[in-house]
């Protein structure tokens, strides 16, 4: 290294943000601001809006196979009576717009988008434009995969997880919906790419002064460690769903044994991404638990490293446990066990997360907020789906339940609590900072209730019918001699899934309720520690309007020796 | 201010290598795997062959990339990434190559 | 929701690991190599059961993939010297650097069209076999990132007055250098091995 | 929640009830601590006026050992159900027996083929016996199958033989099952198969050595 050395490279250390474009105005303004906008609240905003809309057409779809279900061939109110292609068609989409364009959206492009540079302190994400390119790229996607409902033939009917060769050639009717639906898929992919690129780099690069990696809150932790399992499992699949692509359109078959293909490589490309999206759900929303408990507990976070450091484990184990999902599928035998013991080892890093979050309750002073309540229950409801799982962990179990409606019962109570009840909570936690209004706490209470007793009155008979041998995505449970017995449990999940719909009406009340009106919501409406309350309710471009540097960790409540029972991460040491 | 295009800290500042001596390395990599191609032994071939291959890689990275004189951070990016590759491959060879053990049709 | 006008304060920030722009690259990379790795693995796998691909694949113009690997790595050193230039502040040396790599560029693709071409003419469309849907999805997949990669220097060769776009030349370069290390991993793979 | 298990008629069914139990029993103990101490925790420490909370961040090892034991009993029950799950996946997929009855099941779009083989015990023969949607076999006899699909993929599911097996183009999956009493029993396709798969559906039908015999003479 020379002493003279060359002129520094000019070289961006960061982009420039939005805020500091010369503001046009009339619609051109209205464009960039609610439209086009490279802010990542409005980014975060659009994101929201369109996962909810999303997650409005899969419950109709929920709706429309509980009723087939419950009462076969009678006519669905507001539905023609559906065939079995209709039908197969409509669990398809359902679980693909619950996983891609609901969970995704919403937990990560979502509240990843929006908290991500409030909690750090930043004034945006490090890319802005690539902020919005990703989101369009996913609304692009989404008018993909609606358009695919109204094709000739009809949407992908292959399930969400489009086995070969049934994908390929087993519904021939089918292959321009089928072909929509893997175009879908891999832009929702590429959007959510561009996205992670953001939520990378932002929380590296952008950090306020103070603000070292372990002051960050545990909810920009595992946005990170979601989006790094994403980035890192995501590629073999979009690779494999263009090899899929060409297959359905020329035949290519590279998945048709007769073509000299193997059907399983898909299955094998799928899961190894399908298994690590389980986390990329499962770790936003424990990450939002995460900030809401020591909030209302008035407690910090038990166990902060502990978490962050569990949870990079479990990041890694996720890679090695996909094929758990294949144990029957032909996969070979001498395979089994070691993916086995992997997918019942994974248990042990999200039991110190877990454990870590119940631990937290203990000596705190717990305030039943709407918020809180949500993050208790999905901690609750998730408790339920992470040991049900266990015997589909087990490969000589999961012989028994694979592919039944134990295995829906299962996997509905590891999502659902992680999108719904993270994402609930998340809402009514957040919802002053997002649109400087408070969510009804009333309404809230009313929700959360009817949410809880109805999810489980829903899934809770699809346990014991999978016990009960019922396998699943049949559309008639009369045809077999072992399923006809158990209609009753059906009659009662889907009464569980009418109640369940209805009590989404005061969330719905609320939501309208909370963006209309004038903006009460003070900075800090919860007295939380962590540097989003220090922002304006809602925090204008740029986020901040005072200068601040980060003092302390995220979690200091009821610190002994301050007169308040909270130390903001930005309030300067007195002493 | 910090919005302001901020220039690098001294110590990112490196020597650049020869880069024409690493291209000429390249280029001569490139014919001699060329030349590997011709063997006769199958298994011989794709072994040297590919080597060669991960050789030009790891010259374009070290020295084009400059990942010699990035943090830790990338070599680790890069390394997990390439090491998952091959865990993919080490879980479904059994099933694709092996047939899963089963009889083919 | 509208934004409130306020003052943005001046925020002190921790000093960055490295600069965003080559970050942000290098995570994307991370992404793109299990995207390629996928493909590149599902084609080794079942290779390795169907030695008859060689029937195939041998049908691949060996000399068209040698003249594209000497044009990519080509491309690479001017783009890196663009690089160096571009450190020192040298705008002309490195717009003219650019330029090279991206005629460089140009003629990859040329030589890719002709392939194409000679390829389809004799009748071997993904159609054809399992091995063809690989060599299309591989090369195609690789060409729309050199496509990108094209676009990307445009837009440096007429911004490269402006200092900030050319500071740009930094994760640009890396992405062009991991597309020529795609390519470093192609030509064995779809030429040099399959003859 | 067992109570709604079919009835079990094969050899190894009881090793897979047996896992199912052992994983339902430990893991429910856990399942109901866990829940137990969140919902005492949620109400014992609810906010009271004048009662402030205790300030444990858990930034040494001690109090994370609260945690820590808790979880790494938790690998040990883990480790205890791969101990039991192993044998019992070994025993069902791996070490198939000498077998008695040697029957092909061809899965199609949408229905079940049943190939048995006749006196002679190999298939392929002139005395095989073909029937569609019914899968005779004899009671207490080790029946070897061969699983092969002429389309897409099936699976193969017996309940009461808690046997069940994808069936996958290009390959022929063989396993084994020995029915422990007579009777008929549902099969179902429990892989999406397409439009028919939830009317893909056959019938097990378990006779003594004789009866079995004689139906394979007809």
């Amino acid at each position: 290294m020379s002493v003279q050395a060359p002129a520094p490279p000019v070289e961006p250390v960061h982009e420039s943000p939005s805020h500091h474009e010369p503001q046009t105005s009339g619609f051109f303004h209205f464009l960039r601001t609610y439209v086009f906008s490279v802010d990542h609240k409005m980014i975060g905003r659009q994101y929201l809006f369109t996962g909810l809309a999303m997650a409005l057409v899969g419950g109709l779809l929920a709706y429309i196979i509980r009723h087939q279900l419950a009462y076969p061939g009678q006519a669905v109110l507001g539905h023609h009576p559906i065939s079995a292609d209709n039908y197969n068609a409509m669990i398809t989409m359902h679980g693909t717009i619950m996983v891609f364009w609901v969970a995704m959206p919403i937990l990560i492009g979502a509240f990843g988008n929006f908290l991500i540079p409030l909690m750090i302190g930043a004034d945006d994400m490090a890319f802005p434009r690539l902020n919005m390119l990703s989101y369009w790229t996913f609304f692009l996607s989404t008018v993909v995969l609606v358009a695919s409902f109204f094709v000739p033939g009809g949407a992908a009917a292959s399930g969400w997880t489009a086995y070969p060769s049934l994908s390929v050639n087993g519904i021939p009717a089918n292959q321009l919906g089928q072909a929509l639906w893997v175009l879908a898929v891999a832009l929702e992919f590429a959007s959510m790419l561009i996205g992670g690129i953001n939520y990378l780099t932002t929380p590296l690069n952008m950090r306020v002064a103070g603000m070292s990696l372990f002051r960050m809150p545990i909810f920009v932790w595992m946005q990170m460690a979601a989006t790094l399992i994403f980035m890192l499992s995501v590629g073999p699949l979009i690779g494999g769903a263009v090899l899929l692509l060409f297959d359905v359109l020329f035949q290519t078959g590279v998945y048709l044994p007769d073509k000299g293909g193997d059907p399983l490589l898909w299955q094998h490309l799928f899961w190894f991404f399908g298994h690590p999206e389980v986390y990329v759900i499962f770790l936003p929303a424990i990450g939002i638990v995460g900030e809401i408990i020591p909030v209302f507990a008035r407690k910090p976070l038990f166990g902060y490293k502990p978490i962050v450091y569990s949870t990079i484990v479990a990041g890694f184990l996720s890679f090695l446990v996909w094929a758990h999902h294949q144990f029957i599928s032909g996969l070979d035998p001498r395979l089994a066990m070691p993916f086995s013991i992997t997918t019942i080892l994974i248990s042990v890093p999200f039991a110190i997360v877990l454990f870590s979050m119940i631990a937290t309750f203990w000596r705190g002073s717990i305030e039943f907020t709407t918020a809180m309540l949500f993050a208790i229950g999905m901690i609750a409801e998730f408790l339920v789906g992470g040991t049900t799982g266990i015997i589909n962990g087990s490969a000589a179990a999961d012989i028994y339940v694979h592919d039944t409606y134990y295995i829906v019962g299962h996997f509905h109570y590891t999502l659902f609590p992680a999108v719904f009840y993270g994402t609930f909570a998340g809402l009514y936690y957040w919802w002053p900072k997002m649109f400087g209004r408070r969510l009804d706490e009333r309404l809230g209470k009313i929700h959360f209730w009817g949410t809880t007793l109805f999810f489980n009155m829903t899934f809770i008979p699809m346990l014991l019918m999978g016990i009960g041998g019922h396998q699943r995505r049949i559309f008639d449970p009369r045809v077999f001699t072992y399923t006809a017995p158990m209609h009753n449990l059906h009659l009662i999940a889907t009464f569980g899934l009418y109640g369940l719909l209805l009590y989404q009406l005061p969330f719905v009340i609320a939501f309208v309720k909370g963006l209309v009106g004038k903006r009460t919501a003070e900075r800090n409406p919860w007295n939380a520690a962590t540097l989003e309350w220090h922002a304006p309710s809602p925090p204008g471009h740029g986020n901040f309007d005072q200068e601040f540097e980060v003092h302390r960790g995220p979690y200091e409540y009821s610190h002994p020796g301050s007169e308040k029972d909270f130390l903001p991460q930005w309030l300067p040491t007195t002493n | 201010m910090h919005l302001q295009i901020e220039t690098l800290k001294p110590a990112e500042h490196h020597e650049h290598p020869n880069y024409v001596l690493v291209y000429g390395a390249l280029l001569a990599l490139l014919v001699v795997s060329i030349l590997l191609g011709r063997l006769p032994n199958a298994y011989a071939m794709n072994a040297l062959v590919f080597t060669v291959a991960g050789i030009k890689a790891i010259l374009v990275l070290r020295y084009f990339m400059h990942v010699k004189f990035e943090p830790w951070l990338v070599v680790f990016i890069l390394a997990g990434a390439t090491f998952f590759l091959v865990v993919l491959f080490i879980g479904v060879a059994p099933d694709v190559v092996g047939g899963g053990g089963w009889i083919r049709k | 929701m509208t934004a409130i006008a306020h003052p943005v304060p001046v925020l002190r920030r921790q000093p960055p690991i490295i600069p965003s722009g080559r970050l942000g690259m290098w995570w994307f990379l991370s992404s793109e190599i299990v995207t390629f790795g996928g493909v590149v693995v599902s084609y080794i796998l079942l290779r390795l059961v169907h030695p008859d691909w060689l029937h195939h694949s041998a049908h691949t113009l060996l000399s068209a993939g040698a003249i594209n690997t000497v044009v990519l790595l080509t491309s690479s050193l001017t783009v890196v010297l663009a690089h160096r230039a571009a450190e020192h502040h040298d705008c002309c040396t490195a717009r003219r650097f650019l330029s090279i790599s991206f005629g460089l560029g140009v003629m990859f693709l040329c030589v890719k069209a002709f392939e194409y071409h000679h390829e389809l003419s004799h009748g071997l469309t993904p159609r054809t076999a399992a091995f063809w849907g690989f060599y299309y999805t591989m090369t195609g997949l690789h060409g729309l990132h050199v496509i990108a990669g094209l676009i990307a220097m445009l837009y440096l060769i007429l911004g490269a007055r402006n200092p900030k776009v050319l500071g740009r030349v930094a994760p640009v370069g890396l992405y062009w250098h991991f597309v020529d290390i795609v390519w470093i991993f192609l030509f064995p793979l779809l030429y040099v091995t399959a003859h | 929640m067992f109570r709604w298990l079919p009835e079990n008629i094969s050899t190894f069914g009881h090793d897979i009830d047996g896992i199912m139990y052992l994983i339902y029993y430990v893991v429910g103990v856990w399942f109901l601590l866990a829940e137990g101490i969140l919902i005492y925790f949620a109400l014992r420490y609810r906010r009271r006026a004048g009662v402030a909370a205790a300030y444990a961040p858990a930034k040494t090892l001690r109090p994370m050992l609260w945690v820590l034991i808790p979880a790494s009993l938790v690998l040990m029950c883990d480790l205890a159900i791969d101990a039991k799950g192993s044998p019992a996946w070994e025993k069902i997929k791996r070490d198939i027996p000498a077998h008695d009855c040697l029957v092909r099941v061809e899965a199609r779009q949408f229905a079940w083929n049943f190939r048995h083989a006749g006196p002679d015990g190999v298939l392929d023969t002139a005395d095989d016996v073909v029937t569609s949607g019914q899968l005779h076999v004899p009671v207490n006899k080790v029946v070897k199958f061969e699983l092969v699909s002429k389309d897409v993929i099936h699976s193969f599911w017996a309940p009461n033989l808690r046997l069940k097996q994808d069936v996958v183009p290009g390959r022929a999956i063989t396993g084994w099952f020995e029915p422990t009493r007579t009777g008929t029993f549902g099969i179902g396709c429990a892989e999406l198969c397409g439009t028919g798969h939830g009317v893909m559906g056959a019938t097990l039908i378990v006779q003594s050595q004789s009866d079995f015999d004689n139906w394979l003479k007809k």
